[in-house]
């Protein structure tokens, strides 16, 4: 029972704080004016919400393929933003932004 | 294997082929040809409905395909068409690699719409016939691409609305089957989902006000995939609401929708015969034409549903509208690979190109003569039955004002054809590329099919009877 | 839940506004995604999470990709969209009046289970535990091998598109990535990981959400990074074994189709085969529903790279 | 579930609306999309029982998804092909 309790706790604090990283990530994107900060801004933040959203859910989860599966959820996201972001950079670089 | 799953299996798998080896797409399409004309004749032969259960589970699970008398007819009128089709198409070189599998596509999806008594089954048919006929039209070049766009954008908005009407169908009576549907109590629903089935379907016959992508896209595609647009595509969009009004849900059926129906078919018939009569190429002229003719089939509407259902003179006018249906698409086959061959001779279908060609390509121009007979509805053409028996029922219903519509669309007919048979048979010798003679000899065998069914139209009338919805049977 | 569902109905709602009349074709477009994402959500919550997977790697991805690939081309073409200022207030008028009607509509209908008790009742004759699965191969396969068809006409209707008529050149335009840059990395890194998600989806599907057509899509989507990386040629209709690829999904379903009728009818498959016929019907579909789209995604031949 | 069914119909509205209304030709194949998705949504949601949704539509939803993305994969196709050849994206009203 209490270990439920501290599984559940520790879920609400992570996925919270991951939430907490996306709202930042997101104003970032709002508020920066120009695009490689807001690359920065949106890249280092939502990685570590989803980061802290998937650990939060991997206290919740009844097996550890499922947490395997979230790991590398995480990975492949992870993967994803880094070449998109590069790619982003570079075409805006091509465009001539600073 | 049955010879019912065979004429669905055969195009299929003729299409399949075509892809994978594309230089042979002439020859698949022949074989399918002669082995569908096999299927068929086997299927006639049995005189009975016969019908097949994919998977084995039968409605409501699964789907129910039945060959009625109409899906028959259709499946045979389709045929013959594509006979004419593939024989003029094959020699041309110009038609790129594409046009045989979409054509393919095109006839499985026909067939498989006819035979479908599942309304998503109807669904999937009819998204089929509508990418590979716009994919048709494309086959026209750069110069076709803007019909083709505003013709799929008229299509996806009319598929969409029917979906949206299927959508309803199953949430209110938890079944698609048509035989199944009406059986089932009326839901309040219904109104909604037959109005948006309905309206889909307009869009997809062309009916008026919504025929204004088909002219330009018929006329953009190349003659023997206008052939197929014109004389077999609009058919199944029509063939389903037949199933919608008289199967499956007869009881939503308003006397005022179905006059608002014919309403709309007899501002097509006067608007596409005026249209006809302006143009000055040969295949506008035809495409408008069939505008035109599309119109008289929503006359049936008011002349054999509703009240009128249960009537004697019902099955007449029934008969009549399906007469109407196939003997046109044979008749518009048969005018439109006219126009192919006479663009390979001359190099246009400008009326005043064509002026004297019926002394160097006597066969086409009595292949057009006739075509041109059933369309007027003269005697003793499969469009002079159809007109014959809708005439009837006006009459005996006292709907005279139907009867008006058919005779004054008759001659308008006469009218707008009047231009191009003039230019042909015109005493001049003109300069043209010879045609072979078998080429020519493809729409004069369709033509005489169209006046055939008029004269054999005893037996095509007691076969259409084969699972007719109604009650009375009435002979002609 | 009831304050969830109607925040995400709003989202939807917005994000398809966005979509439809916002200005900007690139920011309608990218709104489109999120919808596509948003209606994945929402099926999610009403418990159908195979459609949710399809929304998602079709309907919102695949779609979405498409639509980003034709702005750019239409940008480089010089095609910029129209502006639209005012309403076509008879048009307003036809749409809202079909909107009301499905609103009235869909209040006036009382919800049932449908036929789900009776899929339950026949769902171990069909040789999968999955009920969306078994509809799909089993109970409605005319559809689904209909549907896999029509896939096929969309990719063969793009042919006669083919700049200069050469439908069997290299699909799509050609594509420059630097030869050790990231986009390469990328595409070295994933279509491992992609071909073990891909076949994982269309195994699953016997039992658990997923399916050929979830499948084949991510299959495509490393096919298509693979091309965009550079790392292979995009495929041509001049070789065969490409042809094939496309028809043998479909060619094997209606031959398997065919050959039920020894069982007794079309596309019978007989309760104790019915796993086996189905999964190899599905695995070989996958692999041409992949290429298939893989091709659309790539667009008609522009001249590139012909073989 | 009745909110998920009223805002697909919503949709549907909103969806034609641009289909119809809107000169972009890639705008319409978005609404086209936005129209589909309308329909799938009030079907599923219609179909929606007791925490669980019949599969019967799921499965016609899944069908109906593959359907829509053949058809904006030709229309995306068309347009692109159009520009190319028209340099705009839309369609001059030709039809009388």
């Amino acid at each position: 029972m209490t270990l439920d309790l501290l599984r559940l706790l520790l879920t609400i604090a992570l996925t919270g704080a991951g939430l907490v990283f996306y709202v930042a990530g997101t104003l970032g994107l709002l508020r920066f004016p120009d695009t490689f900060s807001r690359l920065h801004a949106l890249t280092k933040a939502d990685n570590l919400g989803l980061g802290l959203l998937a650990l939060g859910l991997a206290f919740q989860a009844p097996g550890w393929a499922e947490v395997a599966k979230l790991a590398l959820i995480w990975l492949l996201a992870l993967l994803a933003a880094g070449t998109v972001a590069q790619l982003v950079a570079r075409a805006a670089l091509g465009r001539g932004a600073r | 294997m049955t010879p019912l799953i065979a004429l669905l299996a055969l195009p299929l798998a003729g299409a399949l082929m075509a892809v994978a080896v594309p230089h042979r797409g002439a020859r698949i399409a022949g074989v399918v040809v002669v082995a569908s004309a096999g299927a068929l004749i086997m299927l006639v032969a049995q005189w009975g409905i016969p019908h097949a259960a994919p998977g084995g589970w039968g409605a409501p699970l699964g789907i129910m395909l039945e060959a009625d008398g109409l899906a028959l007819a259709f499946m045979a009128m389709v045929l013959a068409v594509m006979a004419g089709v593939c024989a003029t198409a094959a020699p041309m070189r110009e038609l790129p690699t594409p046009f045989w599998p979409l054509a393919l596509l095109a006839w499985a999806a026909l067939n498989a719409i006819f035979v479908s008594r599942d309304l998503f089954n109807l669904y999937v048919g009819l998204e089929l016939l509508t990418l590979a006929a716009v994919a048709l039209v494309a086959t026209g070049g750069d110069k076709a691409l803007a019909a083709a766009l505003r013709y799929l954008i008229f299509a996806l908005t009319g598929s969409i609305l029917y979906l949206a009407g299927v959508v309803l169908v199953y949430s209110a009576h938890g079944v698609l089957d048509v035989s199944l549907l009406a059986a089932t109590l009326p839901a309040p629903t219904d109104r909604v989902a037959m109005g948006l089935m309905t309206a889909g379907l307009l869009i997809k016959t062309a009916l008026f006000p919504f025929h204004v992508w088909l002219p330009p896209a018929h006329a953009a595609a190349p003659a023997p995939a206008s052939a197929m647009l014109s004389a077999l595509v609009p058919k199944a969009s029509f063939v389903i609401l037949l199933r919608l009004w008289f199967e499956a849900m007869p009881d939503a059926a308003d006397d005022r929708l179905l006059t608002a129906l014919a309403v709309l078919g007899a501002l097509a018939v006067g608007h596409g015969g005026i249209m006809a009569l302006r143009q000055t190429r040969l295949k506008q002229i035809i495409a408008y034409s069939t505008v035109a003719q599309i119109g008289y089939l929503f006359l049936v509407f008011p002349l054999a549903g509703g009240d009128g259902a249960a009537q004697p003179w019902a099955a007449g006018a029934w008969t009549g509208a399906v007469f109407q249906a196939l003997s046109h698409g044979l008749a518009k086959a048969a005018m439109f690979l006219c126009a192919g061959l006479w663009i390979i001779a001359v190099g246009s279908d400008r009326l005043e190109d064509l002026r004297g060609l019926a002394r160097g390509l006597p066969m086409t121009a009595m292949a057009f003569a006739l075509a041109a007979i059933t369309l007027m509805g003269l005697p003793p053409s499969g469009g002079f039955t159809a007109k014959y028996l809708m005439m009837t029922t006006a009459f005996a219903s006292g709907q005279v004002v139907w009867a008006l519509v058919l005779a004054g669309g008759g001659l308008l007919a006469a009218a707008y054809l009047y231009r191009p048979m003039g230019a042909l048979f015109a005493r001049e010798i003109p300069a043209f590329t010879p045609v072979p003679r078998y080429l020519q000899a493809v729409p004069l065998v369709l033509a005489l099919l169209a006046v055939g069914m008029g004269v054999l139209s005893d037996g095509l009338y007691a076969f259409l009877q084969l699972g007719r919805p109604g009650t009375a049977e009435e002979g002609l | 839940m009831a304050v969830f569902d109607l925040a995400l109905c709003t989202l939807i709602l917005l994000a398809a506004l966005a979509a439809v009349a916002g200005p900007g074709l690139f920011r309608a477009v990218v709104f489109f995604v999120v919808y596509g994402v948003l209606i994945a959500l929402a099926w999610v919550r009403l418990g159908a999470p195979d459609v949710a997977l399809a929304e998602a790697a079709i309907g919102a991805g695949l779609t979405g990709v498409l639509l980003l690939g034709a702005v750019g081309r239409l940008s480089r073409a010089g095609a910029d969209e129209p502006l639209t200022s005012r309403i076509d207030w008879p048009v307003a008028l036809a749409a809202g009046l079909v909107g009301a009607m499905l609103v009235w509509a869909v209040l006036s209908l009382a919800p049932g289970p449908g036929l789900a008790p009776a899929v339950a009742e026949i769902l171990p004759q069909t040789g999968v535990e999955n009920p969306v699965t078994a509809v799909l191969l089993n109970l409605r396969a005319w559809d689904t091998l209909l549907e896999s068809v029509v896939l096929l006409a969309a990719l063969i209707g793009l042919w006669p598109l083919a700049r200069g008529g050469a439908w069997q050149a290299a699909a799509g335009p050609v594509h420059h990535a630097l030869p050790d840059g990231v986009l390469a990395g990328f595409g070295r890194l994933l279509p491992p990981v992609a071909l073990l998600v891909g076949v994982y989806l269309v195994w699953a599907g016997a039992y658990q959400p997923g399916g050929a057509f979830q499948g084949g899509t991510v299959l495509a989507a490393a096919g298509v990074l693979c091309v965009m990386a550079g790392l292979v040629r995009a495929p041509g209709m001049a070789a065969p074994l490409w042809r094939l690829a496309l028809v043998a999904g479909p060619g094997l379903f209606l031959a398997l189709g065919v050959a039920g009728m020894a069982f007794g009818g079309f596309l019978l498959f007989p309760t104790a085969l019915a796993k086996g016929m189905i999964l190899a019907i599905e695995m070989v579909l996958t692999l041409s529903i992949a290429v298939t789209l893989a091709l659309m995604v790539l667009g008609p031949p522009e001249g590139g790279g012909a073989q | 579930m009745t909110v998920y069914a009223v805002t697909g119909a919503l949709l549907v509205a909103l969806g034609l609306y641009g289909l119809i209304a809107a000169r972009g030709l890639l705008r319409r194949v978005v609404a086209f999309n936005v129209v589909g998705s309308g329909v799938f949504l009030m079907f599923g949601a219609l179909g929606w029982y007791e925490g669980h949704t019949d599969p019967v539509p799921q499965a016609l939803i899944i069908t109906g998804i593959v359907v829509a993305l053949s058809a904006s994969a030709l229309a995306v196709g068309l347009v692109v092909a159009h520009a190319r050849v028209s340099g705009g994206q839309v369609l001059e009203d030709d039809a009388p």
